[in-house]
């Protein structure tokens, strides 16, 4: 498999504290990349760093062998770079059908295709994936009416109607009823499985993360303190203690 | 075109007219800085853009003028605008901005923009459409040949918009309310959980906003004229000040308020004064640019 | 129900048609309602739709009306002589001069300012909620400014277009309708355009945008072209009311900040942001407003004003319109049946 | 003593109100219409020309009316607030014409205004005697219905020129050794203003140093000033409504600038004896009619007769002059009169008519129309300011008082 995401000694500072140091890593394409850390060592900061929400101050961030580092949040979409937030971020004005319809993949229209209505395929389309997640049923309620948990699903959903390349999840199962958390998994697998869409996920739930990702980072004060596939990082002695120690 | 190449030969040849420039400029902007002061505190603590900003200044000027008509002493004008225009400021928050303070932003914007245009006209039935001054009747001193001009009044202006702005500042730093403003401006819902009355706050941070801008109107007065439409190129200032020099930032807003004085005056001078207006609102349009290509920078938007 | 609508545009468009015939005497009245209503539309593109509230949407007013002016004088004499000689010197335009005059101008205004509009959006779209308010609200203040220095459009003076050369009330009839049509076809367009993707997208923008933004939506190009049309129907109205006022000046008529500039805000939100009826319904209530309060308050009518902007800010601020959709939301799609859902669950 | 002389004033005017008032009841109702500034920048200027009409309607009902054949009638007017903005006005004068159906109009205050309406009355050819719009570009578009009782605009600071010629021909120099600075602001009323300066200075070859325009908010014209200083004209030209009059005032004061002539408008209606005192001495100001003049006709009396009639009437006036705008909208009535009553008519092209034939001897000065419309019997005035008195310096048919020159820095 070859390489989609490459980072390459990243550091990110804030006013002094520092949240990325010197973090290098690879996501390879088609896989499930797992990113653990316990709080505030510097997960999101360097998904927010990936996908363009802040400058970094060192480093290089490659996505498909293009220096992205320096881009704008859209341009990095519009390469097939996409994330989910920790909160979750929907249109809650709108139902779930113009939810999906508005993540079409944009990026792989012509401009003048905006000028058209969506089409039966694209509804087709919609229906699919909302099934898919399980919202089939409420997809024509507000979202801003569905729980935290079926907004997530939408979010899920949304991104995967994009047709991303690549999709950065930021926790997905947290906030998650407990007993739908082994559904997510499994519709995370399918994603990655069916759609071909290679996943690059931030979990704190040990269990889940352990039951998906093919190669897993955990990063500590900001640095990288291990990485390997999910047994070896679940008997490294120094992630234990990062997390026990942490708390 | 001939005509910014002679005005500008004539800065070359006459060095001393810089300095002319320069003090003009930085008198007229010690004004600017005080309504933009004000209007900083608002945006600040309560996230209020207030657009009627310029009018408060013009009713303050009004109110002194008003009170030299019925034969009162002039500088005296200036505490009783001062006061004045805090029970109006305290009227309108009671009565609008309470009402806009959570909601989004253009509506505090738009809101005070009616605001203004009832003020201007009020004022308009008030006192009329002419334009007024106080003649303090100060003498004027004169430097270098008479080239430089300081008028007496322009100077007790100037002092007492210094006074104003530090005695705020003390106020801010020592007094239990100031303190509880300050707390309020970082984090008002942490605030409340401390204990702080918000509402009160507010309330007492938007009439302090108003005096100020009164008391900068009765300076204005007398050292120069007011018209009851005069608010809006007020209120334009005050936002390039505060755009240019960022919320919070008292000594920036001195500065930005002294510097955008004295680049007035420089416009004025070398592209003619039919482009004052111009030049304050392309003045607001290159700092937001400015201050767009630093968050560019930033992957950032300017919001 | 498909029958009802058919009916109901019906009606209301022979009304369009037949109001000047009824109401002859005030055939100007209804053409500056028309122009309230269309402003109000164009502005709720980007206001209500898209959610970036705009307060120099006058800039394309004002230069759809010197476009105007120039090209039809252009047709025929040097503008710059012709402006210089408002002190002397009759000029005369043909029949065929003016409305070749008419048509290029108008449409040149309409076509100049959509250019104009990209230009400035480029720079402006950067900013966002406040501060693209005042960024455009200070465009509309310069462009007013240097107009009126502008000594080969007149400068302070302004400038004057030659007077309709045919009878009285035919040239009112044809003002009413060419600011009609404009109107019915900017409706038109925008049922069309907010049913496609595009105001779908605009909508995500006004909604969330950084989120458009992370979905890969190219939110400026959205955003530029928006305003371009929007500017593009500011510009040709402006350009018939230049033929309709026949003289103009730039700070009062072509760029009246807070005249139009603001009302067509106020319309929108009287009426109701975001949705097709609402800059309507709100311009027409504005209107009538504003006529009234003209008429009784004498002297008194811009304080009414402000009071007017003030109510419906502070406690108005869905409209019309939002009112609606809060008492009746079965009438605009919106399904009722959370709480069954939720409970069924 | 004021008190009781206002006092009688006001019995006086009671008492002829009383005799007159069977005649009056009459009378029938004859409906004038305007548009005029009550809000907006040029209110009280509006507001003076609306009590100028107000003041010739009721002085004209005291002299019986209007008689038209064997009836008589009495002016009324309806009046709309064009908030000084030009789109509203010729919005109103359609009204006006169109739902009020008006068939004569008396005019807006400014030129701009007057613009702005003209089309309109044109259009629907309503005769519309107006007092107030000088812009002579009002007089070059061929207009029929419009008529304008005042001096054109170019004439009111030109003879300021004329009068620096003679003074530097009679200090032994060239009168092309003038150096003028002009300083108007940025509207058609001074831009005319300035076009009428420009041509006389170019007529005796004089050097133009400063030439610039002031924005309409101002508030400081000190960079002006400080070039002035620098270029040291002759002559110092400005003119920008009442803002106009008192920042140079103010300014020049406090800027100790000496420039031996300095000329402008609107220096009574901006008051600056009242507000600046010494600073404004020795200036020039033009104007449009005086009170000391010695024109005179039946109805108002003399020019001095109707300042202190109009006192009594409006008391605000009180302790004020009363300005040329007042009293050229009454003119302007006073030919509504003449001309009804010798076309013996109302129908409005009759009227139009006898209007362009009105040759009418007035206490505001002799008034008789061009071609064009525009008043050609009627010269400007300008007075200076000599110890806070306005006193009439030229031109020198009409002069009291000999001119103060050079002007020192007070």
């Amino acid at each position: 498999m070859s390489t989609i995401i490459e980072i390459q000694g990243v550091s990110k500072s804030y006013g002094g504290v520092v949240a990325n140091e010197d973090i290098s890593l690879t996501v390879e394409k088609g896989g499930i990349t797992g990113l653990i850390g316990p709080n505030g060592s510097g997960k999101t900061t360097l998904f927010n760093s990936v996908v363009g929400y802040h400058p970094i101050d060192a480093g290089s961030i490659k996505f498909e062998d293009e220096e992205i580092s320096t881009f704008p949040v859209q341009k990095i979409a519009r390469r097939g770079l996409l994330r989910t937030f920790q909160q979750t971020r929907i249109y809650g004005a709108m139902n779930g059908v113009e939810n999906m319809l508005i993540s079409l993949p944009h990026r792989k229209m012509k401009f003048l295709d905006a000028f058209n209505r969506n089409s039966e395929s694209d509804y087709e389309k919609a229906d699919r994936l909302l099934e898919f997640v399980g919202l089939y049923e409420k997809r024509f309620l507000r979202a801003g009416s569905l729980s935290f948990g079926q907004q997530k699903l939408l979010e899920f959903a949304m991104a995967l109607m994009n047709e991303p390349a690549a999709l950065l999840l930021d926790e997905p199962t947290a906030g998650i009823n407990p007993t739908l958390i082994n559904g997510l998994i499994d519709r995370l697998i399918r994603a990655n499985q069916e759609f071909g869409i290679t996943l690059f996920i931030i979990e704190h739930n040990m269990r889940v993360i352990m039951n998906m990702a093919d190669k897993i980072y955990c990063l500590s004060h900001g640095q990288m303190l291990a990485q390997g596939a999910p047994d070896d990082i679940q008997n490294d002695p120094r992630v234990i203690d990062a997390y026990l120690g942490a708390h | 075109m001939d005509q910014i190449l002679i005005n500008l030969s004539l800065l070359a040849e006459f060095p001393i007219v810089n300095l002319k420039i320069i003090l003009d400029g930085v008198m007229i902007g010690a004004l600017f800085a005080l309504a933009a002061y004000g209007l900083a505190l608002v945006w600040g603590v309560m996230n209020v853009k207030n657009l009627a900003q310029g009018d408060f200044v013009i009713a303050g000027g009004y109110v002194a003028w008003w009170m030299t008509q019925q034969g009162m002493p002039p500088l005296l004008g200036v505490p009783v605008a001062f006061i004045v225009l805090w029970g109006l400021g305290w009227v309108i928050y009671k009565t609008v901005i309470s009402r806009v303070i959570e909601r989004d932003l253009f509506t505090s914007l738009l809101a005070t923009f009616g605001l203004a245009i009832m003020m201007a006209q009020l004022l308009n039935l008030m006192f009329g459409s002419d334009t007024q001054s106080v003649a303090l009747g100060y003498k004027t001193l004169y430097f270098f040949d008479g080239l430089i001009d300081v008028p007496v009044a322009k100077l007790i202006g100037v002092l007492m918009a210094a006074t104003l702005a530090i005695g705020v500042i003390l106020f801010m730093k020592s007094s239990r309310m100031g303190q509880a403003i300050r707390a309020t401006a970082q984090d008002a819902r942490a605030a409340r959980v401390l204990g702080i009355d918000t509402e009160k706050v507010y309330a007492f941070t938007f009439s302090l906003n108003a005096a100020i801008c009164g008391a900068a109107g009765a300076i204005i007065v007398m050292v120069w004229i007011i018209q009851p439409f005069y608010g809006i190129t007020h209120s334009v200032r005050a936002f390039v000040i505060v755009t240019a020099a960022g919320l919070g930032n008292l000594p920036g807003v001195i500065a930005a308020g002294l510097g955008i004085g004295a680049l007035e005056q420089y416009g004025a001078h070398i592209f003619g004064i039919g482009y004052q207006q111009a030049i304050a609102v392309l003045l607001l349009i290159s700092v937001l640019l400015y201050r767009l290509i630093q968050q560019r920078r930033l992957r950032q938007s300017l919001q | 129900m498909k029958k009802n609508t058919v009916i109901f545009y019906g009606l209301i468009l022979a009304f369009i048609i037949v109001a000047p015939f009824i109401f002859p005497d005030f055939r100007t009245q209804l053409a500056a309602l028309w122009l309230m209503i269309i402003v109000a539309m164009t502005w709720d593109m980007t206001g209500g739709q898209m959610g970036y509230n705009s307060l120099g949407n006058i800039v394309f007013y004002g230069t759809g009306m010197y476009v105007a002016a120039v090209v039809t004088i252009a047709l025929a004499y040097d503008v710059g002589a012709y402006t210089n000689a408002f002190g002397g010197g009759v000029y005369k335009f043909t029949d065929q001069q003016y409305f070749l005059g008419m048509l290029l101008g108008i449409l040149g205004a309409g076509v100049f300012c959509s250019i104009i509009a990209v230009v400035i959006g480029f720079v402006t779209f950067g900013l966002r909620g406040p501060y693209f308010a005042i960024g455009t609200l200070g465009v509309a203040i310069a462009a007013g400014e240097l107009v009126s220095n502008w000594e080969w459009v007149g400068g302070g003076q302004g400038i004057a277009l030659p007077v309709y050369p045919g009878d009285l009330d035919t040239g009112k009839v044809l003002f009413y309708f060419l600011f009609a049509v404009t109107g019915v076809v900017l409706f038109i367009f925008l049922k069309w355009l907010y049913s496609t993707r595009f105001g779908a997208a605009i909508n995500a923008i006004r909604d969330d945008e950084e989120k458009a933004e992370a979905m890969g939506i190219h939110t400026l190009r959205y955003k530029l072209t928006t305003w371009a049309m929007s500017a593009f129907f500011v510009g040709v109205v402006g350009g018939i009311s230049a033929f309709q006022l026949i003289h103009f000046e730039p700070l009062e008529t072509a760029y009246q900040t807070i005249n139009l500039g603001i009302f067509m805000v106020v319309c929108v939100l009287l009426g109701g942001k975001g949705t097709l009826w609402g800059p309507i319904i709100g311009a027409i209530l504005f209107h009538v407003f504003k006529e009234v309060t003209w008429n009784y308050f004498l002297g008194w009518q811009w304080v009414a004003l402000g009071a007017l902007i003030v109510v419906t800010v502070v406690y108005f601020q869905d409209g019309v319109m939002g009112y609606l959709a809060h008492r009746k939301p079965e009438w605009f799609g919106v399904r009722l049946d959370d709480k069954k859902a939720e409970v069924s669950q | 003593m004021k008190k009781i002389s206002a006092l009688t004033g006001l019995m006086a005017g009671a008492c002829m109100l009383m005799s007159q008032g069977s005649v009056a009841q009459e009378c029938e109702e004859l409906i004038l219409g305007s548009a005029i500034s009550l809000t907006g920048k040029y209110a009280t200027n509006g507001i003076h020309a609306k009590n100028g009409y107000e003041f010739a309607f009721k002085k004209i009902a005291e002299h019986g009316g209007v008689k038209i054949g064997d009836k008589c009638y009495n002016f009324k007017a309806i009046y709309y607030d064009d908030e000084s903005k030009g789109d509203r006005g010729a919005t109103l004068a359609e009204r006006l014409i169109n739902q009020d159906k008006v068939q004569y109009m008396l005019g807006p205050y400014s030129s701009g205004l007057t613009k702005a309406i003209a089309p309109v009355t044109e259009k629907y050819q309503i005769p519309m005697v107006e007092a107030e719009g000088a812009s002579r570009s009002l007089f070059n578009k061929g207009y029929k219905y419009l008529f304008a009782v005042l001096s054109t605009s170019e004439q009111y600071l030109a003879s300021a020129i004329t009068l620096a010629a003679e003074k530097a021909e009679s200090a032994g120099g060239k009168a092309s050794d003038v150096k003028v600075a002009v300083a108007v602001e940025n509207d058609p009323f001074s831009l005319d203003i300035r076009a009428g300066v420009l041509e006389d200075a170019k007529k005796f070859g004089m050097q133009i140093v400063i030439d610039e325009q002031l924005p309409r908010d101002l508030s400081d014209m000190s960079a002006i000033l400080t070039k002035a200083k620098l270029l040291k004209p002759d002559v110092l030209i400005v003119s920008g409504h009442s803002k106009g009059a008192a920042t140079a005032v103010r300014q020049i004061g406090e800027q100790n600038l000496s420039v031996p002539m300095v000329a402008m408008t609107h220096c009574e209606a901006a008051d600056v004896v009242g507000k600046f005192g010494a600073a404004a001495n020795d200036i020039l100001c033009s104007t449009q009619w005086a009170e000391t003049l010695t024109y005179s006709d039946s109805i108002f009396g003399t020019a001095a007769e109707y300042e202190v009639e109009f006192k009594a009437n409006y008391t605000e006036y009180e302790g004020k002059k009363v300005p040329y705008q007042t009293a050229q909208a009454s003119a302007a009535v006073y030919v509504f009169k003449d001309a009804f009553e010798r076309a013996g008519s109302l129908d409005k092209d009759v009227v139009r008519d006898a209007i362009a034939a009105t040759d009418l001897s007035t206490f505001y000065g002799q008034i008789k129309f061009s071609e064009a419309g525009n008043n050609i019997a009627k010269p400007m005035v300008l007075r200076q300011i000599q110890d806070g008195e306005y006193n009439v310096v030229a031109p020198s048919a009409f002069a009291s008082h000999p001119l103060n020159w050079p002007r020192k820095a007070q």
